[in-house]
């Protein structure tokens, strides 16, 4: 199973998006969360749990996504150091989730959801 | 046209969207959020409940947009709600209007959509099935003619690749599905041939 | 005073962006939140109450950001109704926030914020 | 260079920072979120806290590396963090290392900072610091020299617009200020001229 995980500086930020993106494409979409560390921040042991407790829950494969640069240096600190592959994507935060989310509800693999997510900087909303 | 066949009509687009609701879910999964028909089916609900002939096409026509930008309904329903609301000020202020004054209105609706969505044809979103036939209506084709040319460009849409809203975020993955917004905009037209038509 | 304006399906999301911008970019950027009528949407009546309640609060000036392109379409419809002008922005949602508010929280104007919000969609987060 | 150089090193590093804290914020204020010196000054600590004469560089270079990637801090902490775990791995397990080696580790930790902030000479961040202090090291420049030119490195960021960091959103209004993360840049390498010339 492919998840995604959302990485924030608050907590709130990542779960949000979450709900919204399980809105848009379904509960079977497994999305975790981390951030949000001391109120306010990102630190490498907490992305670190999170991505164990997906594991742990069966992914094999983990599209990752940060709100801010710090978010996203941390998520590369840590896939150097997991189990499970995965794939550090620099794309908006909101409009990559639901992409990637998209993707991954009908059916595209990891890299796919990958390219969706990228390309949502070069999209536009109507 | 007749402020009782405008009532007629929506009435009708009601009923049809109503009976393809989950189509019109279904085809909004495959490339959205499969919502297409419910967010339809809720907004032209109210709409049926408070449109009655109120004597002015104008006020009639900016009610059902008005009640379609305040029911909950996804970038559809915000669209053909501007749409209406800015259609309704070329409409008159009272029970009639003749052919070109409904073309009129149809134009002003379908620019103020385009300048809302920014989707032009081929970008898989319903201007695909809009411009076209508003297109041919203003030509002089018979609105059962536009209605059924509708429906082919509804089903025109499945091999290209969404370039606006949501569903262009699915990429190639887009390819393969009618749009459902186009699908729906085909049922408007239907509708509206029956309307005139009988 | 030039406020922000979030809009979002699930009103959740645009209130953790807002304290999000607000841990960023201090307590002095005002930013109004409005959507997720009835669980999960955006309408025109939400809308137009926060404007109003922002220009109640002394707002000049709205930037506004949607999530996704209907919260977007009806930001412009209820920018035609409104007393206050408001630059509705097409950006990336959490990333555009973040910029319009370092550019008000450091003294630029309605404009300029809309520009670094826009400009959002061309940056990379590291 | 020792390893109680080294210890030295960071606890002069962070008397500095500590000293600075207030102009770094002021400095991240003007063109970020106000947090540079709060942040390091706070990763430093728990650094000094903890740094002790282990008796193998490799390790403490790796405790100071984990501790500012654990300890939560911005953008610089991560990608500090991130540069000393990887420089750690060309440290010897000795309490002691030759110039050569600490160039090396030097080397190996600014690659890392341009891998994970994708960062170059020009984009207004410490890397404008870190790139041409490397590289008169490394040309064989005296430390002190090399960090009174860190010091005039960090100030030529005042005109750049930054390309990369939180500031980038700023566009043209980060013109006009010195980057913070520069200047913190800029105290680590007076802090190791000093005790490299002690
Ligand atoms: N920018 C746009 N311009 C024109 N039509 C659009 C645009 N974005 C979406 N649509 C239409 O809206 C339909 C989706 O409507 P709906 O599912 O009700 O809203 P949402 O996508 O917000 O869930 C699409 O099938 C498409 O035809
Ligand atoms: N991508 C990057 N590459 C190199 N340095 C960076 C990058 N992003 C930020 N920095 C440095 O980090 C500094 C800001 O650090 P800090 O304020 O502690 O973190 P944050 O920006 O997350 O609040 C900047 O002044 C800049 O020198
Ligand atoms: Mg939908
Ligand atoms: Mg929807
Ligand atoms: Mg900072
Ligand atoms: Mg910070």
């Amino acid at each position: 199973m492919i998840a995604l995980l959302l990485v924030s500086h608050l907590d709130r930020v990542a779960a949000a998006v979450r709900d919204l993106i399980t809105e848009l494409a379904g509960a079977d979409v497994v999305v975790g969360t981390a951030g949000g560390t001391s109120g306010f921040g990102v630190d490498l042991a907490t992305i670190e749990a999170e991505i164990r407790r997906l594991s742990d829950r069966g992914a094999t494969h983990i599209v990752a996504l940060g709100d801010m640069g710090s978010s996203v240096i941390l998520l590369e600190e840590s896939a150097c150091g997991a189990d499970v592959p995965i794939e550090v994507v620099d794309a908006p935060f909101l409009e990559g989730a639901v992409a990637s989310a998209m993707v991954l509800a009908t059916g595209g693999g990891a890299s796919e959801a990958r390219t969706a997510a990228e390309a949502a900087y070069d999209l536009r909303k109507r | 046209m007749t402020e009782s066949d405008f009532v007629a009509l929506w009435r009708a687009f009601y009923d049809k969207v109503t009976a393809k609701r989950d189509e019109l879910n279904q085809l909004d999964a495959a490339i959205g959020d499969g919502d297409h028909g419910t967010n339809l089916a809720r907004g032209l609900g109210r709409v049926v409940e408070e449109l009655k002939p109120s004597g002015s096409l104008r006020a009639s026509c900016r009610m059902v947009g008005m009640r379609l930008l305040s029911t909950v309904g996804g970038a559809s329903g915000a669209l053909w709600g501007s749409a209406l609301v800015s259609a309704s000020t070329v409409l008159p202020d009272e029970a009639q209007m003749n052919h070109e004054t409904a073309l009129a209105a149809l134009s002003r609706g379908i620019d103020q959509m385009r300048a809302r969505g920014k989707a032009e044809v081929g970008d898989k979103t319903m201007m695909d099935v809009w411009i076209p036939a508003v297109t041919a209506l203003e030509s002089g084709a018979p609105v059962g003619d536009v209605a059924a040319q509708a429906m082919s460009s509804a089903e025109a849409t499945r091999p290209l690749q969404a370039r606006r809203g949501r569903a262009a975020y699915l990429g190639s993955r887009s390819i393969g599905h009618v749009d459902p917004g186009s699908l729906s905009t085909a049922l408007w037209w239907e509708a509206l041939a029956e309307v005139v038509d009988s």
